[in-house]
Formats: C-alpha cells, structure tokens, sequence
C-alpha cells in the first residue's frame, strides 16, 4: 500500500468536478472557520460553491457530548454549484462524538479524517462508544485517515510559548492545511491572511495559527497518505465577488433599497433565531443612517415600523414564524393603513416553538392567509442566499410603489447557508422612485393613483397635509371613518385588486427547458439549488423535464396557470406538507404532485432526482 | 417638546386651526370634551408649527381623540400606540409627537409598551384618559377600576386590585409623571403646558369622567364642599398643604416610611414638618410615595409628581449616528456594497 | 275614506303569512324593548320569529342625531322564519332621524309608523330635513300614519305624579300597544308582564307602562285607522322555548358543555365587539361553577386557557377578528401541547379595526391556515343563533375526545340576533366522556388512542405522571424534546392525521332537496337562514335547486367533494369575498360560483334568490 | 405555598426526587444550575407531595428549568408563562404553581403579564433569572442589560436604561419581592424557601451568570475582597448595615427623600440613625427605596426587600364561588337550561 500512495503522489492530482465535505468538531473546535477559509480558498481559485453551518441546539453544550456537535458543509465544483451538497463524500472529524453524529450522512465509501489525538478513551465515553472505532474496524467500508492533529500542532508550536490551552486551539489549523493540500491550493495567499487577521488582536496567534496550517499542509504533503485532487475553476460572470449567507444579504438589501429609495431605513426587530443576524449586521450600519432598533416583542417590532413608515421611513422588521404570528395584527393595521413595509420571514420549523434553529418552509399559507378579515399582501420568497439581496430590493420596490406592507419568505437554510454573490454595480439596480406627497391641492388621503392604485405618502412635517388615518374601515376617497355598508365593499375590492394588480409589474413565471411537455418541477424558496441540481442531471441525462421556480406567491405571476396547464404533470417539491400545491389548487384550480419533506432539513438533490425518476416512469 | 426651532416669523396660530372640523363623537357630557379643549388651546401657544404634530391613539372612546385635532393622527390598534409613536420619534425625533390612550389601552394590553417607552425616555407626550373602565366596548373592568365597583364583566364587583398608572410609571423610570383632572380646565392646561416641554416621555394621566359606564367615578375629587380636603394640588417647593384653610398637611416618617395626614396647629406642629414638594429629586421615592396615596386616608395628589432629565433616547441615536457618519463618512451605495472581504472573477 | 276604516275595522283581521317590522330611534327611546316585547307575544302565540338589533357605532350619539338612531327588526310568521327579513314591511320611527336613516331600507309602498310628536322643527334640522316630511308629501308611496305617541302617553299618564321625562320615556310603550292591538294581540298577558316587570324597581313605573300600552292599544282599537292583521301560529315543533342571541347560546353552550364533560369550565376574555357578552353571560354564572377571568389580553386569554387545560379544565376564549389575530401564537402551541380548548371567534368587518360593530365571515381562512407552520386544528361554524348552543358542544366534544384547540366561528349577526331556542331535555345531550389518565402503569405523555390518535389528558395533582411537555417539537412517544427529522415527520403527519381523521366522526353533509341535479347552494355559518328563505322559496316555485350547509369547515365532512360533484353548480353564498369558494378548491379541487356580499351586513333571502334565478337561466 | 393541608403520613421526599433524570443541557458553568440545585434542595422539605408542583416556563436558557424537575412541568412560548400560570392556579388553587423566567422573557415580551399577576396578587412563586443578556438567541440586550453593555444587537453599547424588576414590581403593588444570587447557596435557598411559604405572587429576582455571553455581570457583587461592602444583606427588623466590619450603613432624609450610605461613627452616627428594614411595611416605599439603590454610589439590596399579605386571587375567586353555590345551589345542567323566560309550544 505504501508502495501506492507513493505512486499516487507522483501521479498528478485527480481531476474532479465537485466535492462536498463536512467539518464536525465540539463548538469550540473552530469548525466554521477552517470551513470558511478552505471556502474562501476555493472561491478565489474560481470554484463555484455552496456552505452550510451547523450548530448545536444547546448554547454551549458539555465538551465532548454528542450534542454539543457542530459543523460546516461545503460544496465546490468546477461547474455551478447549487447546493451545499447532500450527503458529503468527506468527512472531517475532530472527536468520537463528532464522528457519531455525522457518520450516517457520509456517503458509502467516502473518505474520514479524524484527529485521532481527539479519540481519548473518555472522549470515546462521552460519545457513547464501547471501542474506538479508529481501530475497532467499524470503519471497514470508509477511507479513514486517522492522523494526530493535536501532536502536529504541539510540535508545529513548540518554543512559541503558548499554553497547552492555545496549542490545541490551533489544531483546526492544522486540519485545514491538509486540505489546502489535498485539494491542490496554494498555501502561500492562507498564511498571509492568517497572519494577518490576528495582527491586531495579538501577531503571536497568527504567527501559532500560521505555522499550524503550514505544519497541516507539509503532513500532508510529506507523507503522501492523503490522496490529491484538483477542482478546476468553473466558468463563472466575471465580476466583483463577496460570499453571503443569505441574512447577510438581506440586511444589505435592505440597507441597499433604503439608499436607492433615498429613504432612511427604519428596522424595528426582536431577536428570534434563525433571524436575529439581520438585526447584528443592520446594527453596525449606523453610517448609513440605518437605525436598527430592539423593540420590546415582535408587536412592537411591526408597529414600530408602521410609526416609521407614516414618517417617511423605509421601515422593516425581521423574524420566524412565532414572532411573524405575534404581528398579525398589526400587518393587518399595515394592510388599512396602506403604508409600505417589509416583513421578513425566516421560517424554521414549527408548529410553536419547534425546531427553532431549523428551516422549515412551512409559513407559506400563513404569510397568504394569515390575517383576520380580507386582508391582502404580496408574499415574496428568495431562492437563494443571494436572491435575499434581490428580493430584499424587489419587496421593498412593491412595498412602496404600491403602499403596503409586503412578506418576504426566506428560510433558516438560507439564512446561514452561504454563496460568492457578484457584487452588483450600483448603476444594475432598479432606482426605487418614492415621491412623498407635497402639494396640498387636491390632496385627499386615500386618493389613488390611477394605475398602482396606491394612495398618497402624505408624511407629518408636511404643511398642509394634515390629516387622520387609523384601522377602522375608511372612506373611498378621503379616508374618513366610514361605516357606509357600499363603501367597505368597494375598499375591500379596491385593496384587493391593488394587490392582485401587481402581477403585471412582476416577471412572468420563466421556464427553464422545454416550454411544455411531461413534467414540470415548480419550486419556491429555498429548494431552488437542489431542484436545478437534480432537474439539471436528468436534463443531461436526457430526461425530458422542464423547471420553473417562483418567487412571487402573492400574487402569482400572471402565467403561471397557463405554464403549469402546459404540462402533463407538476412535481411540487416543498419543506412542508404540500402547501404551494394547496395554493396553486386555490388560486388557480390546478393539481400537482408533492414532494414533501417535512424534516426540518433542506431538501436532498437525490430525493428530487428519484422522484423525478419515479414520475417519468410510463 | 424637542429643541427645534420654531420657525420664528409664522402667524401666531389660533385654537381654531387646530380643530379638525369633524363632528365630536363623545356622549354628551364626556370628560374627554375638556381634555380636547385643552390640548387645542394649548397646542398654539408652543410656537411650533401645525403639521409638526402628530397624534397617536390606540382603541378606546379615548383613542378617537386625533380624529378631533387638525394635525397629523393616526389612530391605530388597541395598546401598540407607544410602540407606533416611538418607531416615529426615532425616525422623525424633530416631530412632536403625542399619544392618546386611555386606561385599558395604556395599563392593560398595552402596559409592557408603555413601561419600555418610560424606560427608555423617547419623547412621547403621552395623555391617559383614565375613566376607569372600559368606555367603548360598554363597561367591563380597567386595570384601574377600583376593588368592588361593578362592570358588566364583573357584576358581583371587582377583584382585582387596580394599578396606579403612575405608579407603574415610575417603578419603570419615567422621567416625568403628572396627574390632572378633566373638571378642573386650568389646571389641566397647565399640565399640557408642562407635558409639551418636558424633554423624554412625559406621562399625564388625566382622570375622566365617563357619563355612560362610570360617572361620578372621582365626584368625590370634584365635590364643592370636599374637594379642598380631597385635593393635594402639588407644587415645585412648597410644603404640601391642602383641605379648606390649608390647615392640613403632608409629614412623612423616617422610621416607619410611611406618609402622615396632619393638621397644621395640633401637637405644636407648624409647616416646617411638612413635606415639601421637589419634583426634580433625583430619587423618584418621593414621586412614588405621592403616586400611592389613595381616600380615603388619604388626599389624592394632583399636579406633576417627578419632572427630570435624563438622556432622551431618540436624541441619542441621532448624536451615535452622527459621530458614526463624522467618523466613518455617510454611507453611501456604493460603500455599502464594497465593503467587506471579495474578490475578482475574470 | 273613515267610511272605508270603519267597514276594514268590522272585517276580521287580514292573515298574513308572515311580516317584517323595524322599530327605530334615539338609543334612550327603548326601541329594542318595544321589538323584543312585540317578539316574545309573538313567540307566545305560536308564530315563528327572529330578531337582529341594530345598535349604532357610537356609545351614545347626541340626541337627534342620524349617528345615534338605533334599530331593532323582527320577523314573524305562520311558517318557518328563517332570518329577521331582508326589508321591513313595517317602520316605526320616533324621530325625523330615525326616519332618515331607515326610510331607503324599507318596502315599497311600505308602512310607516311615526311619532308625530318627534317630528319638531329643530329634530327635523337635526336630521338635515328642510321640511316635514310626514306632511311635506314626500313619502307618497308610503302608508304613512302620524300618530302623536307622546300626547297620548301624556295623557293617559296625567295624575300619576311623573316629570315630564318620564313621561316622555313612555312613550315606547304606547307604540307597542299600537302594534298589539294591529296584529292581534291579546293586552293582558303584557299588561301583567310590564307590571311584574317593574314591581321591584319601581312599582309606579310599571303602572305607567301599563297605562302608556293601553293608551296606544285603545288608540288603535278606537281610531281604526290602523289595518288589523292576524298571523296565525306556525307548526312548531312542541316544548319549552326560550329566546336566546348567539351569544347566549353559546354561553349556555360552554356551561352545559362542562356540566356534560364533568368538568369545571373556564373562560380566559379580553372585551371586544362583538364577542363581549358572551363574557358578561359567564360572569353571572358563578354557582356553575364557571370562571369568566377577564385576562388583560387576548394572548393572556389563550394562554391562560391553555394553563387550565393543563389543569384539567374545560378551557375556552371568545373573541374576534383582532383579538384572534393575537392568539395565534398561543394556539399553535395549543397545536403542539394537544391540549383541548374552545375559541369562540365572533367575526366582525375588516381588515384592522375595520368596522368593529358589524357582521362578516371572513375569517375563514384565517381560522384554517392563520398559524405559523403546519398547525392544523378544527375549525366549526354555526347556522343559527340557537345553533350556537350545539355547535359550542361540539366544539367541546372534539377538543376533549381529541385533545385539540378547536375553532368555532359565529358572526356579528349570529351574536346580536334572536330566535325562539327548543330547550333540550338534558339527555338529548351528547355525553362528553373525559377520562383524565390516573394509571402511571405503561403512561407517557404521547402515546396516542390508537382510534382518536388523542394522547392521554394527565393533570397535576395526580402522583406518578409527573411529566414536562412545552412548544419544541417532541418525541412520538414520550413527548420529550426531539430534535430527530424523522421523528419531526412524524410528528407532523400525525397532528395532521388526528384532525384529518375527525371526518370521520362528523355527520355528513346532507343535501336538502335533490341529491343531485342543476344546482346546490351551499353555506356555511350565518347565511343559513337567508339560503333556507331562498331556496324554499325557489323550490316552492318549482326551481330545482338544492341546498346543503357546513357546520365543519375543517375537517370538512366526508362526502363534500362527491356531494358536490354531483351537482352542475354549487352556488356558495358568503359574507367575505369568497374564501369557502377558496377552501372549497384548495381541499377538493371543485370549483364553485360564488355570491360575495362584503357589505359587513347579513346577506339578503332577494340576493341569494335573484343569484339562483341567474345560474338556472339556461 | 397555599394552605392546603400536606399529605400528612407521606414518606418525607428527598431532593434525588425531585431530579427528572434528563441531563441538563446549560453550559458548563452557568449559573443556572445553582439554581436548579437550590430548588432540588428546598422542595423536598415543603411538606408538599411531588405531584402537587407545577413548574411553568417561558423561552430562554432559563426556561429550559423545569424539564430537569421531576414535577409537572410545561415549557411554554416566550413571556407568557405568568399568564399561562394564572390560568392554570385559579382553576386549580390548590397546586403549587411556580414560574421559571428570564430577564428578557419576564421584562421584554413579557412585561404586561408579570405585572398583571403581580397587581392581582395570584398565588404564583415566580424565579426571575437576571443574567442581564438574551442567552438562549446568543447575547443580545435584554431590559436590564446596563448602559454602554456591548452586545451583539447593540454593538457600539447599550443605550436603553435598564429596567430594575423590583422596582417596577412594586410599583405594579406586588406584595413580596426578593433578590439572591447563584453564586451564594445559602441565601438563595432562604430565599427560595420564603418565596414557597408567601401568599400571593412572590417576585425573586436571581443575579444569574451567563459565562458565555455576560461573564461576570455580577462579578463585583462577589468577589470576595470587596463583597462586603457591595451586598447590603437585608433582615427584617435589623438596621441596614454593611462592609467589612458592619461598619457602613444606610440612612434616609425626609427632607431631600434620598438615601445615604453613612459610616458608623464617623460625625456621631450611630447605629440609631440607620434605617431598620421592615418588609412588612404596609406602605411599598421603603422597598421601592431598596430596589432603586444600584452600585457604585449604593451597595446592592438582597433578601427579601417586601412580603405583606393581600387577598389572594384565586382564594377570592374561589370564595366567592363557595358563596354562590352556598346561596344559589350548585348550578346543574337542568337548572342552566332552566334559567330565564321560557313559554311552552304544544
Ligand atoms: C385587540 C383588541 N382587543 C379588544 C378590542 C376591543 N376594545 C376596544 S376599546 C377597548 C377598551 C377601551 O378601554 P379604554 O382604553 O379604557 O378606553 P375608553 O373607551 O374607556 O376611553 C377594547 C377592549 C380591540 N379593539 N382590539
Ligand atoms: C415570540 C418569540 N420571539 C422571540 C423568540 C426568541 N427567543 C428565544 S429565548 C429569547 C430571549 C431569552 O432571554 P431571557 O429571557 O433573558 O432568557 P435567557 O436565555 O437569558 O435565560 C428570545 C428572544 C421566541 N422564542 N419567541
Ligand atoms: S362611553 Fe364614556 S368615555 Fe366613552 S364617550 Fe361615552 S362618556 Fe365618554
Ligand atoms: S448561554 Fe448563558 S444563560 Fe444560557 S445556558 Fe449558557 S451560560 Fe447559561
Ligand atoms: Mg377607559
Ligand atoms: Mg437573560
């Protein structure tokens, strides 16, 4: 075997089009860092590519336990990469307990590297195994490369001066100067960004980590056990790129639509996982004239927003489905009031509490019908990390072309998961036309304009404009209390078509593959990446199915029923017992087939790819 | 009011400007009539100009009260309007922004936003229209209802002990607690006056008489023969004397902590035993201790119990904001998008 | 023309099969007392009836004023009377106000009762006229009698020792005594009961009603310028009979829930319109030993509903619109403990605040799907103001068999309407069996009836089932916390599975009429009345038309979908804008013509009959 | 602890008993778990049988409390435990209903059920765990999160005046309020053990250490050097004396209504000027004084700083049932239906 290796190291690394790894470790092992940075790595090297954390439900929990595990996903490739992978080929494991809670997900024959210093007897304990599977041969069927991460890194440090405490720390280091190797990167650009991201804070900490990853890259190199590829760069727009998750890129699209608004934005928010990182990021805007405000719940979240729209802000707020439940009726207010507003929705799995820190898509019908009385909204959702800028944009531009509250649907997938997103040159975007109302002749409050039918932004401050609106139903025009039985059908149907009228100021439901034929995989949210993949492999494969994914859900786009009508037969796969199939039957009287996971997991490539199969059987 | 400038050469504005035109729809006899009168003579006289108002109301006979005024008003859901009025505020601080509730809007759905807007101190000027019931829905409990008065909710009499508005208050920090009445028009006015220039949230609590459910709730407050023996009528430094000849008076003990009723001449004591009113103590005890006096024991303060200063929150996300855009320039698209780590594809 | 009185007095009175009759004036002027005198003598007599007040929007609108004339309507009748009449035959009005506001509502060539007396210069400037119109000639089409109600109470009351207030206050009766004496009435009865009325109070008072009665009954009797109608009895089926609204029924309807279950019963409420005296009726109910708590919101209403489930009580809520709005939190974690509870939502207009003192159904989809993630539970509605008693034990017994939070739908219409109510024996009641879990031997939190799929009800106080439970997504089993994806799929299907599997357990949705043919109209909640009016009158006709009503809106009944297959059309009348349509294609695929009425009104029998008319055009 | 009679010939319990067996799930080092185990301790020694316990949480770290008591538990949603408990106890007044809540929990979201239970006195014993910081959500601000606190939802430092939930305990006319921390064993059990025995709803305030996200909040209350003189450990009856040597004290001026940290001996004073602690003052202003006292000009009040007795909610409720049935019957289903004008169709 050594004999093998040795040849394998003189061969040239193999080629490969894609690879998906996980990191696992104790939360203190800096598993999403050295996921990161091997990302970030990959994506300066032109790989397309995909990540996913994973983090414990417990805070912190006891070292070593099973569910004190937490990880990183991450998939690149040569060509686009959609997803953060299914089940990952590798696996990287920096304990007993690490390896226990992942080793189900890894693919048969996939490849193990575990840091076998980390498989003390204890820790084999606390994991919950009688032997250590490293050498018990309960591996057989997988490539394990045990290797000591910890010894490397004491030696690596020796001298340096550093307590036991901090050698360790460094070890993850080391595991990503194995991979650095192992996936043919070039170290040099690595250590420089360690050294330098620990100049500040303290050089002897980067110069430890830098030799931990030096120390990594030439274990790997020397001994030559680890096999080596090569990932080459796939084809990608040329541009600018930073990576996103996609709360990241929700608080820059908001902060982004604000300024193209011309507009202050106003975020009114109450923490609630997995949403409270759009209240972080927008907090550090300061410079931007975003205030980023904690309210004392989700209530005061909404209705703060509605304050700071009447005064002119762009206003939003952020949250997940217990919070979303909590401003019901104050997105009903929003929905009289006719002010615009953005409400983002970072659906995790439910009912109630739930599994709070996992996606789910399961708010869909909520956000369509979540309010007493008729009370109608656009619902928006984002398919990608980076589609949350988009949509971020595209929910604030209806919010205030058309004065109303809107829903954006996001997931706790795409809230942490993370992708490069090409910076857009500010000139790409839309220009948000807000003109507030000055001109007192003629001004009435609920005066429409004659093609959005939105009503007037008439903003306090405004001489002249002086008036009085609230949530008691209005008068058509001058938005006076009106009891007038004529009047409430006509406000109702009024608020009714606006809403419904901005299907014709969206994009049309686009196809990708042939326009019609057998089957049609529709998607929304955040099962865009693994439909394209799967769809994608059965195209190559020369399977007859088309794609089509929306992100407007109320309302549709206006051909969605004509596209769908076009094809035999509509695969629906959801994070979620079926609800766009619900939907669909409801406003457009159309079946569909569901795939439905209701896992509290993002949706597998493979799941989709068989169902597919399943549906193309004659 | 906040330290914008008045614009300085506008007309003088007239009570008349600020009447909104729309027909008052109080029963006959509301308590409210005054407090509207009040609030239009008043809103004039501050030098700021009309359409820098806003009111905001939550859901309640009371809550009807900006439709009445020809400012801007918004008249939302019942107990959110501090929440609405702060989002407000901090967005539009050079506003002057008012809310009107009343004692089941404020204390009883609404309490948690109303003690956070006290804590933080944003500059809300915030009327409660404390009738002590609930007007608009047809007479069930308050939070401030007293113990045994019977409501359509509780027709065997109520148990549940009521909160003092300004208690609460000032167990959650508010800078400025006052109390007035809807009978006693000029010093009603008085205290808008001083609710309009306080800096922070400012609370009036503003006992008001329903005709309808509750009337005479505070008759014995108003009664001709026993108002001087039932009203403490506070001001900034002096003792506090009350009844007919101001023959009694305020004295509290040290050692028991608790507050005594003394009539001024017996037992030698003079004024100089008295309390004396300091609505600037840092402390908010005494404020406190006046807010729990209740009849029968004892007379029922009127005026402002606690006016302080104390940052005022909006105020001070405007001053972070404007050091941040000093510091690290305004930000603008294109910093925004560039910031951060990237790279180039080509 | 007093020749031809006087022949029409000799005549036996003319029958009718049935009128409609609408009292109106100031809020003081007693006119609901009048109505539901009138109503209960007609009760006595064997007629058929409902009642629907109409209070004004204000509390208490200067006197005089058009915003503060109230109203009360009535239909009797020889044959079943389904609803209190679309337009009244008959309106007595006090004032040029009263006059005003209802004169556009009633028939054509319609009576008018009117107290001259009201009809002074500065009442009539009040109401905006510029003349009299009792003399100014403007109500020719109208069988106008101008009658001096206040002379003749000041007459017949002269001596009594009265101020002229009082006085003036009688004049009530003397109308009432008009409208005996027109529809043949015997007086006594209701001299006695205006007496007794008042013996405690005020024993003078009673005397001076009585008089006033008189007075207008002898008016009528003596001056014959009144036509004279009898409306014989209609078969009713035998029993003790009492009038309740809907409100009262379903405050009955929860205490004898409780009685049936064994169980005490409590009520969480927040106030408001129009669900509050569903609270005042409770409150009195003290020896029953019922709680009505008066929570300090409605999220306190629910969730302190969901702590006495816990502890064993028979939980209930009664709201609206808004209130349910803020509720839907604490029932999605109703949704997740499986804890049985009842919430009342008495709908009113909307969106917002909306029109807080009016009728609409349009929660219905807010019922269905208004919480975050998949959170499914039973949602009922009632037909009729006595309908309210048994679908509020229904709604019991599928919370408490299922162990479920359950939604019964009534409306502002529901609520404040009146009809005589067949007052069960008690045991033609269902019995509720509950039997709370005492055997720890083999207990766990969530181990299911495997018919009902309802876990065990195990209560506090009861040694060795000690257990914790909260809003986490939750083992199969043992309810402990479960963060398992597979057991999270689990779990959702079988909360969906329990409630889908109620279907089962409802009765069917019978067709009245044809079971099949050209076609149905099918309604849910408030509109039964008006549907029944109208599709018996079409069938009397010889229409072939069918009608079917959902008192279950989720699960719906079993054979919805085949019943209506099986007609050409479903015609589905609602007082939204069409959201049973919308459920009706979401969970069956079937398409239905809808009669949207958003006027936050009842709907009208002539609407309903005028859409069948359309739809049997060929 | 309502006074119902304890099973008399039961085993006495343990604290093993009292532990769920599920393995408890807070970071190492939180200071939870002293609480946890305080609780453990104290429960067994009530007389109370197991099953009689209800613990009822919100969200939070510290809501996760009463899974790791073998009693009845129910982990509800955030803020809404004391409204969930008040449902709970008034149908069923004799069970032992306590709440476990957080900072952000009871004073956030929360704030208007806490003060409701508080003002109708509902027999609840509620554990308010103050770790200053929203641990569960990973380190935002909470209401009583102190000024300029850096955390991940105010990073440039906190500018919401934190609130002190005594204080505004009291001035929602709570009747016992206490404060202890994690870190001193024996008095949070004295305290626990006070909380169980009162009548009413009992507030106890926990300074609770959160080592990831607000490690050593309370760090200058215990370090041991200067303990002493930042505790002022209250006794009911005794001069509120403190420091090393019980040489410092706390004195109050009717005049100016302010408190004052004095040195024994120093200008003559002794300890006859001291104020002596009096919990059971009928007036709340004594403890109102107490609880606004924060470091660095004053020590920091522990122990229980009001307990008086009020009628008690649910017993009121119950009585008045008790009345009810006693004058009217106990209602039946046939005398329901019963009720009311009824006529008879043949
Ligand atoms: C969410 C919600 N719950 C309940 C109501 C019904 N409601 C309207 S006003 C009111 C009480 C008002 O009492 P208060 O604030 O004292 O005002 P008042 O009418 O006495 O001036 C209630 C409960 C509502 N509009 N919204
Ligand atoms: C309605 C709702 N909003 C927000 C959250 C998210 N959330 C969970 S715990 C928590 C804060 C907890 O803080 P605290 O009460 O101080 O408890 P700690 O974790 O510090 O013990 C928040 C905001 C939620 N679960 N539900
Ligand atoms: S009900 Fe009472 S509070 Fe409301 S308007 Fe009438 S008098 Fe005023
Ligand atoms: S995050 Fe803080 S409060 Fe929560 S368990 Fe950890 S140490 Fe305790
Ligand atoms: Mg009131
Ligand atoms: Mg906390």
């Amino acid at each position: 075997m050594h004999h093998d290796q040795e040849r394998a190291a003189q061969q040239p690394p193999e080629h490969l089009e894609s690879v998906t790894i996980r990191f696992a470790g104790d939360s203190g092992d800096g598993m999403q860092l050295v996921g990161m940075e091997l990302a970030k790595a990959s994506a300066r090297q032109g790989n397309d590519l995909a990540t996913l954390p994973n983090y414990p439900a417990e805070i912190r929990a006891p070292a070593g336990s099973l569910s004190g595990v937490s990880g990183f996903q991450l998939q690149f490739g040569a060509r686009r990469v959609y997803t953060p992978g299914d089940k990952p080929e590798v696996l990287v494991v920096m304990s007993p307990a690490a390896l226990k809670v992942n080793l189900g997900e890894l693919r048969p024959a996939g490849m193990i590297i575990a840091n076998r210093d980390g498989f003390s007897d204890r820790a084999l304990g606390l994991a919950g195994y009688s032997s250590n599977p490293l050498t018990d041969g309960s591996l057989a069927g997988y490539a394990v490369h045990a290797i000591d991460l910890g010894t490397l890194a004491e030696t690596a440090l020796d001298g340096l001066g550093l307590a036991h405490k901090e050698v360790a720390r460094c070890k993850n280091y080391v595991a990503l100067g194995l991979l650095f190797r192992m996936y043919d990167r070039a170290p040099e650009p690595e250590l420089a960004s360690i050294r330098a991201r620990f100049a500040k804070k303290n050089p002897l900490f980067g110069e430890a980590n830098a030799r931990a990853f030096r120390a990594g890259f030439d274990y790997a190199e020397n001994t030559e056990t680890l096999p080596r590829y090569h990932v080459p760069p796939a084809s990608i727009r040329p541009g600018r790129y930073r990576h996103v998750t996609g709360n990241q890129a929700t608080a820059l699209g908001l902060t982004a639509a604000a300024h193209l608004a011309g507009l202050r934005l106003y975020l009114g928010s109450y923490p609630i996982s997995p949403a409270t990182e759009i209240l972080h990021e927008l907090a550090l805007l300061r410079q931007h004239r975003v205030i980023a405000f904690q309210t004392e719940d989700e209530i005061a979240a909404v209705t703060s927003c509605i304050g700071a729209s009447f005064g002119g802000a762009l206003a939003a707020t952020n949250t997940s489905g217990p919070g979303l439940a909590l401003m019901s009726e104050g997105l009903s207010l929003a929905v009289m009031l006719e002010l615009p507003l953005v409400v983002v929705d970072v659906q995790r799995g439910g009912p109630s509490t739930g599994l709070p820190t996992k996606t789910e898509q399961a708010d869909l019908l909520f956000a369509v019908h979540g309010r007493h009385a008729e009370s109608p909204l656009p619902v928006l959702a984002a398919a990608t990390p980076a589609d949350c800028f988009e949509m971020t944009i595209e929910a604030s531009r209806i919010a205030l072309k058309y004065m109303t509250p809107v829903l954006l649907l996001t997931d706790g997938f795409l809230a942490l998961s993370a992708e490069p997103w090409r910076i857009p040159e500010p000139a790409e975007l839309p220009r948000l036309k807000v003109s507030l109302r000055t001109d007192p002749k003629g001004f009435a409050p609920y005066l429409r304009d004659p093609k959005t039918l939105a009503r007037p932004w008439a903003v306090p401050g405004t001489p002249g404009l002086e008036h009085r609106i609230g949530g008691l139903e209005k008068d058509f025009v001058t938005g006076a209390i009106s009891y007038d039985p004529v009047n409430h059908e006509r406000m109702v149907e009024v608020r009714a078509r606006k809403i419904a009228g901005i299907a014709d100021d969206i994009a049309p439901l686009e196809v990708q593959g042939k326009p019609e034929g057998e089957l049609l995989v529709l998607g929304w949210g955040s099962t865009y990446g693994a439909i394209c993949a799967a769809v994608g492999a059965a195209r190559a494969a020369g399977k007859r199915v088309s794609q089509a994914h929306l992100r407007h859900l109320n309302p549709l786009p206006r051909n969605t029923g004509e596209v769908l009508r076009r094809f035999r037969r509509v695969l629906v796969p959801e994070n979620n017992a079926g609800q766009l199939g619900r939907l669909l039957r409801e406003e457009l009287l159309v079946d569909t087939v569901g795939l439905d996971v209701v896992q509290a997991r993002p949706l597998k490539v493979g799941e989709i790819a068989e169902k597919i199969e399943e549906l193309l059987q004659p | 009011m906040s330290d914008t400038n008045p614009t300085p050469n506008l007309p003088p504005l007239t009570r008349k400007e600020f009447e909104s035109g729309q027909s008052v729809r109080w029963c006959p006899g509301c308590g409210s009539f005054s407090v509207l009168a009040q609030v239009q003579k008043t809103l004039p006289t501050l030098g700021v100009p009309r359409e820098k108002f806003v009111f905001v109301s939550g859901i309640g006979c009371s809550s009807r009260f900006p439709y009445y005024l020809n400012t801007y008003g918004l008249h939302t859901i019942h107990g959110r309007a501090p929440a609405i009025a702060t989002g407000l505020k901090l967005t539009r601080p050079e506003l002057e922004v008012w809310v009107a509730t009343g004692d089941g809007d404020a204390l009883s759905i609404g309490g948690n936003h109303l003690i956070h807007a006290l804590r933080r101190n944003v500059g809300l000027k915030i009327i409660l229209f404390n009738n002590r019931i609930y007007g608009m829905t047809k007479g069930q409990s308050s939070p401030t209802s007293v113990l045994g008065q019977k409501t359509k909710s509780a027709p065997f009499g109520n148990i549940d002990l009521p909160l003092s508005p300004l208690s609460l208050a000032l167990g959650a920090e508010a800078t400025f607690v006052a109390r007035s009445i809807d009978a006693e028009p000029k010093h009603l006015g008085e205290m808008l006056e001083r609710v309009a220039r306080h800096r922070g949230t400012a609370l009036l609590e503003v006992f008001q008489n329903c005709v309808v459910f509750n009337d005479k709730a505070f008759g014995g407050l108003l009664d001709k023969d026993t108002k001087a023996d039932r009203q403490l009528v506070l001001e900034h430094g002096k003792p506090m004397l009350f009844g007919k000849e101001r023959s009694k008076g305020l004295r509290f003990s040290p050692r028991t902590f608790t507050p005594e009723v003394v009539e001024l001449g017996r037992d030698g004591i003079t004024e100089a035993a008295l309390l004396v009113h300091d609505e600037r103590a840092t402390s908010p005890g005494l404020a406190f201790m006046l807010a729990g006096l209740t009849p029968p024991d004892f007379p029922t303060p009127l005026g402002v119990l606690r006016a302080v200063e104390r940052p005022v929150y909006e105020q001070v996300v405007h001053e972070n904001e404007r050091i941040a855009v000093e510091t690290q320039g305004l930000g603008s698209l294109e910093s925004l998008l560039g910031a951060g780590e990237s790279w180039e594809v080509r």
